[in-house]
């Protein structure tokens, strides 16, 4: 055991000492951006305020040396551009400061290879790396869809319909203060059944609880029976009324191979529902045709199987291309890096 | 063509010079021309666009709201004469004021915008500038802004003078294209997607290659909401076949006649599981997949679920259930403490088993692919609705050499778990497993009803077969074929719609 | 031996695929592509258009799905280029001008400076509605699309001239990822007017078995995936690949970036392929080995 | 009271859905539904977040195995919670620059783009590329000759397989034109068109008659275990 992580050790630090001169030697990994500044001038009141975009022609309607600089609001935005487009811009005016170096983009782009290392060691077996990478994501995917839950569906769904006001003066200013009737009633029925919910938090009346959901539950069987009937069920019998017997219309005459195509599709059909029957034992000739439709299902898997492995393939391959391509620098087949 | 239109246009051709010359400074001078003579030509296309040859307007145009829906369809009818069929029509609806206006109103602010734009690209070059410094308007010296700002509002005054007509803005706009079948004088076009309870106009304009007849329009129509969706009946008798028969065999299960079904392999491996992990004294992992409680696989898991949960309270084995969704962890808890109840042992449930992981799918896999690595659970059982971590799941079960029992109605995935687990219930099969394990007569009578269902597609799909077959070997042109056409017709448009 | 495969780590196995993969994209493996039916029809359906001919480029795709259909929209454009065809890219996916622009800048701007925009390629940009647009355009371009991407009106555009509806344009080129897409521009653009709208498309790997149901009546010519993508570049930079060269002899990666991406794909699928058969192989000697004991 | 309830309330909500399907006036209530339930799955977050919070901060004081992981896990949390609910590195909306709330939370350089740019993205893309890996050790493992079924399977994987690559077109372009429905793309075409479809369309009228059956059985009140009761 000593030794092994001796060995470790060792390929770790030589590992990270390549890495670093990678880093510092040849700017693998750097981040460059281009940074725009947006400004934005009050030519209204501080009551009634109108926002006037500085770099529009419309700033241009008003005296802008009569404007105080504290009607004035203005921050910078920051876009990847890859390494090449950096050089250019420093040979051509050496130290300009639209194009620079990005610290926090190039420590991110570090911590991701460092991740996607992590995951794909998990492969080897278990070991802190993978467990510290799963435990972060855990923690960040979980609080993700819960910030993502809060500003597209509470503030805009809930919130807005509520307490209009409030969300019209802070977050969304774009909204009306006064929201449709019906939305009113929506938002308000779903705050109800949401704080029966929550009185699942409660020591006592936990059962209450089952309240929405029984109403979720009830609704979306409703739902999906009728849904499933109206559009799985009708149209998979609908697209299935062909003829087997099929007419060249080119050359009308005969045409074998279409109709031999269908013959097998609405065989195999039969056939795989026959698989499914319930009430029969598979045995006899239900059984040799269940047989049958077994064999149509299995192809349709070995089919899916195939045609999704060439997806996964890329998946990996673009993975690996982040690696070697945007961190390490060590292949350039767009010549992005390429200074000079 | 009254002189504020006029107007309208040359300042439009004004505006486009620039561009064109920004665009395209070595051809500079050969585009003006074209770019010059342009708009001459979109003066002139009304007069080309009625040529001798036009086809004559339709006849007899009505509009009428469809019967039987939402108000959301009108139907429009006309006719042409014999022997003056065009090749085409296209049919336009009258855009409503508030369309207008609003179209309106973007037209006049990109004017005047173009317009200020124009002037001050004039002043600009008075002074022997190019219009790059208005990039960094805030810069500009003060003089000059000044005068800027005066030759703006001088362009914005010039626009907003002009009267409403002075800008080309559409009143008709195009609805969908019909095409016209030399034969056939009556035509029928439904208008769909409208809103109910407003008033709408249409009309019918006949073309034929790049000629354009006289536009016919019909009486305005105003969509109305009936209290029943006649496209629906048909649809509305066969759910009440479907779902009659479920009940009643639920009925004839309940009045205690036996019902028979076939054995399902992957079910008796649900209990052999549980059973094993008890003897191994590792726990069982049930996964109900990544969805919500919106989902009726994610449903159906949870009543798998239960019996699971049952089995194990009996054998005294452990079950641990992760979930992706808050819902469903507070579903599955009232399930598997309902069913320890059931079993007599409520005392041997623990709430912390079944807890909640993260709504995003991988951080969910990588939890799961750690934990099962870690804490080898001895039986797997995947019931719900998967997508892409199917494989990742069933590979590393089976790493750490444990049963694994998955089912599942996503046929994306079907693949995957065919080929790493032990078992797998296949769409339906799924579906029936809570009515397998539950054992209770009046489930396996649901069983029943979904294969009248399958009797019910197999004989339609038969007899549509038979009659597309048969009008197909009677030959499109006889009237057999034709007559077997409209009825195939009639039942997948129709019936099946 | 024998128990040695059959009792086989999977980390061996984990380990050759991790190298089937690193390997080609290390050492920028390419390989012979030969050409199949669908992607030498769609290389044929753009190469014998007389110069000058009318096509739509309709990018329905976003950065997600750049890996298999990016390589794809740059030959496409190319192909078009060097033929001198006059170009319309519109786009039915918000972020599609995004991808348009990107080609624009990458293969036009960058290798044929000498095309004119307004007069040999027009970037009408992206508009909202789905199918709706498509529906539209059949009968009523400029309606559809008053203006290009800028706002200049395209009574202004030199080569949106005499252009009524989807009819006067000779072919749609297709880059699609999903909804709307393919099988939307066949069913609203082709099916209603077959004679007189042809289109060609391209599609990611999980869309390609939906349209096959469409070839070739209604979809003569299709690349499906990266494999499709990197035939079809082979095809256009065979013929047309002296065309953007630099002067050191050297060519943008862009141009072989199908190939490069199929390099890790093929050896991947062939290492998939022999893992089945070793698999079996194993299988069947252990059945044998049973037998005999 | 405790059961009977909520099962009234199933059987009420289910049958109206079904009931609004056929009258036009109602048929928007699906997407009431859907509205309403996307707001109770947000609102049940804080019972998953707090369940999640709950689990890991035991951990960490009972000091129990691995709770240094548990640590991260309620940090990484806690952090992307703050970052992301107070909009932090997040610009005004353009349209609104006096209201320094109305910006997009994912905005471009915003903190919790960072987060989701450097840390979400790499390690949920690098999990999802991890199934290039278990394709390969299925396919090793799975695929067997052991029956007529597992051959059908796996020839056909073998045949879509092949028929994407290089090697496959050098396989079967030598076959003349009158047999070219043998060559790996024209098979690709059959199978998908032929037997693909068959397959796939009986599995979903199964599926469509499984749904609606146990939809069904919930709404008669025959099936009443995710009320964590009734027959079990």
């Amino acid at each position: 055991m000593k030794r092994e992580t001796l060995v470790w050790t060792i390929v770790f630090v030589i590992g990270g000492v390549m890495l670093l001169a990678n880093a510092f030697l040849r700017g693998a990994g750097n981040q460059y951006v281009r940074v725009d500044e947006r400004a934005f001038v009050n030519v209204g009141t501080d009551d009634d305020p109108k926002w006037v975009n500085a770099g529009s022609d419309d700033i241009l309607d008003h005296d802008a040396a009569t404007i105080s600089a504290d009607r004035r609001v203005s921050w910078k935005t920051s876009s990847t551009v890859d390494a090449r487009v950096w050089a250019e811009a420093e040979r051509a005016d050496p130290g300009q400061r639209t194009i620079v170096f990005s610290l926090s983009r190039t420590v991110g782009t570090w911590l991701a290879a460092l991740f996607t290392l992590a995951i794909l060691s998990f492969l080897y077996r278990d070991n802190p790396f993978y467990k510290s990478a799963e435990s972060i994501i855990v923690g960040v995917s979980a609080a993700y869809w819960m910030v993502v839950g809060f500003w597209d569906t509470l503030v805009p769904i809930l919130f807005a319909n509520i307490v209009p006001e409030l969300v019209k003066g802070t977050v969304m200013p774009g909204i009306s203060d006064s929201p449709a009737m019906d939305a009113r009633i929506k938002a308000l029925v779903a705050l109800v059944l949401g704080a029966l919910l929550l009185c699942r938090l409660l020591p006592k009346g936990g059962w209450i609880s089952r309240w929405p959901m029984a109403f979720i539950i009830g609704a979306f069987c409703g739902l999906r029976l009728i849904a499933f009937l109206h559009a799985d069920f009708l149209s998979q019998i609908s697209n299935s009324i062909i003829p087997l017997w099929v007419v060249d219309p080119a050359t009308q005459t005969f045409d074998i191979w279409s109709s031999l195509e269908n013959i097998t599709l609405i065989a195999g059909v039969l056939a795989c529902l026959v698989y499914f029957f319930f009430s029969i034992e598979h045995k006899g000739v239900v059984g040799r045709t269940a047989r049958v439709g077994i064999w149509f299902l299995m192809i349709t898997f070995g089919a899916a199987f195939g045609y999704t492995v060439m997806g996964r393939i890329a998946l990996l391959a673009m993975r690996l291309e982040f690696l070697f391509e945007d961190w390490l620098w060590l292949v350039d087949p767009a010549g992005r890096h390429a200074i000079g | 063509m009254n002189s504020p239109e006029r107007l309208g246009r040359r300042a439009a051709a004004c505006r486009l010079i620039p561009i064109v010359s920004v665009l395209v400074p070595g051809l500079a001078p050969g585009l003006l021309l074209v770019a010059l003579t342009l708009p001459l030509l979109a003066l002139t296309r009304p007069l080309l666009a009625a040529p001798s040859d036009a086809p004559p307007a339709v006849t007899g145009i009505t509009a009428a709201d469809r019967w039987g829906d939402g108000g959301t369809a009108v139907v429009l009818e006309w006719t042409v004469a014999a022997g003056a069929v065009p090749e085409f029509f296209m049919i336009e609806r009258a855009m409503s004021e508030a369309e207008v206006a609003g179209d309106l109103a973007t037209a006049r602010l990109e004017r005047r915008r173009a317009a200020q734009r124009t002037a001050m690209q004039a002043v600009l070059a008075d002074r022997g500038l190019d219009d790059s410094i208005l990039a960094r308007p805030m810069a500009i010296e003060p003089g000059l802004a000044s005068r800027l700002r005066s030759v703006r509002a001088e362009a914005a005054a010039g626009i907003d003078a002009l009267p409403d007509d002075a800008f080309d803005v559409a009143r008709w706009m195009f609805v969908d294209r019909v095409e016209a079948d030399a034969a056939q004088t009556e035509y029928r076009f439904v208008v769909d997607r409208l809103v109910r309870g407003e008033s709408y106009r249409f009309r019918v304009i006949p073309w034929t290659g790049t000629a354009a007849g006289t536009p016919a329009e019909a009486a305005p129509v105003t969509t109305t909401l009936e209290p029943v969706d006649i496209s629906r009946l048909w649809f509305f008798g066969i759910a009440l076949v479907f779902c009659g028969a479920v009940v009643a065999f639920i009925l004839i299960a309940r009045s205690g006649r036996p019902l028979r079904v076939r054995r399902i392999a992957g079910l008796e491996a649900i209990d052999e599981a549980v059973g094993r992990a008890t003897e191994m004294g590792r726990s069982v992992l049930f996964v109900p997949g990544i969805q919500d409680m919106n989902e009726m696989q994610t449903i159906a898991g949870i009543t798998v679920l239960s019996r699971v949960a049952k089995t194990a309270a009996e054998y005294d084995a452990r079950v641990e259930v992760p979930t992706a969704r808050s819902l469903v962890m507070t579903t599955a808890r009232e399930t598997v403490q309902a069913a320890f109840l059931a079993a007599g042992r409520p005392d041997a449930y623990n709430e912390d088993l079944i807890y909640y992981v993260t709504d995003e799918q991988f951080g969910y896999v990588a939890y799961l692919s750690g934990m099962m690595v870690r804490e080898k659970p001895a039986a797997c059982i995947y019931m719900g609705m998967f997508y892409a971590e199917s494989l990742i799941l069933a590979e590393t079960g089976n790493s750490i050499g444990a049963i694994q029992v998955a089912g599942t109605a996503q046929p994306a995935q079907l693949p995957f778990f065919v080929a790493a687990c032990d078992y797998t219930l296949i769409g339906e099969e799924f579906f029936a497993a809570s009515a397998y394990l539950s054992g209770s007569a009046e489930e396996l009578g649901s069983l029943k009803g979904q294969d009248v269902g399958k009797i019910i597609v197999a004989v339609v799909l038969v007899i549509g077969v038979v009659l597309a077959t048969a009008g197909a070997m009677a030959g499109a042109d006889s009237d057999l074929g034709r007559t077997l056409a409209a009825w195939v017709g009639f039942l997948r448009d129709t019936v099946l719609a | 031996m024998y128990e040695f495969f059959r009792d086989l780590d999977r980390r061996w196995i984990f380990l050759l695929m991790f190298l089937a993969v690193s390997v080609p994209i290390l050492a920028q493996l390419q390989f012979p592509e030969k050409p199949t039916g669908l992607a030498e029809s769609t290389f044929r359906e753009i190469d014998d258009l007389p110069p000058g001919s009318r096509v739509l480029l309709a990018f329905d795709y976003d950065p997600a799905s750049e890996g298999e259909l990016g390589p794809m929209a740059t030959s496409f454009v190319l192909h078009c280029a060097a033929k001198g065809h006059r170009m319309y890219f519109l786009a039915l996916w918000p972020v599609g001008t995004r991808m348009i622009e990107q080609k624009i800048d990458s293969v036009l701007r960058a290798d044929f400076p000498h095309l004119v925009y307004g007069q040999d390629y027009v970037n009408l940009g992206f508009k909202t509605g789905n199918e709706g647009v498509i529906k539209l355009i059949v009968s009523d371009f400029p309606r559809a699309f008053p203006a290009d991407i800028q706002g200049t009106p395209v009574s202004d555009i030199p080569m949106m001239q005499g252009i009524r509806n989807l009819l006067d344009l000779d072919l749609i080129a297709n880059v699609s990822a999903g909804y709307p897409g393919t099988k939307e521009w066949i069913q609203y653009a082709v099916t209603p007017n077959p004679s007189d709208i042809r289109i060609v498309a391209g599609c990611t790997g999980v869309q390609a078995p939906l349209m096959y149901p469409y070839i070739p009546s209604q979809l003569p010519g299709l690349l499906a995936a990266i494999k499709g993508a990197a035939e079809y570049e082979k095809l256009v930079m065979d013929r047309y690949g002296h065309l953007v060269h630099a002067e050191d002899g050297r060519v943008s990666g862009i141009y072989a970036e199908g190939r490069r991406r199929m390099g890790p794909q093929l050896i991947a699928h062939v290492l998939m392929v022999i893992l089945i058969i070793a698999g079996n192989v194993i299988y069947f000697v252990g059945r044998r080995r049973e037998a005999r004991s | 009271m405790q059961r009977t309830v909520p099962l009234l309330i199933a059987i009420v909500c289910g049958f109206t859905m079904i009931v609004s399907f056929f009258i036009p006036a109602a048929q928007r209530s699906g997407d009431d539904v859907a509205e309403i339930f996307n707001i109770l799955a947000a609102v049940a977050f804080v019972l998953g977040g707090g369940n999640l919070l709950k689990i890991h901060l035991k951990k960490v004081s009972d000091q129990a195995a691995g709770w240094g992981y548990s640590l991260i896990t309620v940090t990484a949390f806690l952090l992307t919670l703050c970052v992301g609910l107070f909009k932090i590195g997040a610009n005004p909306a353009d349209r609104y620059p006096g209201h320094a709330w109305s910006g997009e939370y994912s905005e471009t350089g915003s903190a919790f783009w960072w987060i989701y740019e450097f840390v979400f993205k790499p390690i949920t893309a690098t999990m999802f590329a991890m199934l290039a890996f278990y394709v390969a050790s299925a396919a090793f493992r799975a695929f067997r000759a052991k029956n007529t079924e597992a051959v059908l399977l796996l020839g056909t994987a073998f045949i879509i397989l092949l028929g994407r690559t290089y090697a496959g077109v050098i396989l079967t372009d030598w076959l003349p034109d009158s047999l070219s429905g043998l060559r790996f793309e024209n098979l690709t075409m059959t199978i998908m068109n032929v037997f693909n479809t068959a397959g796939s369309r009986a599995i979903m009228i199964g599926i469509a008659l499984g749904t609606a059956s146990v939809s069904l059985k919930i709404l008669l009140g025959v099936d009443r275990s995710y009320l964590g009761g009734g027959r079990g």
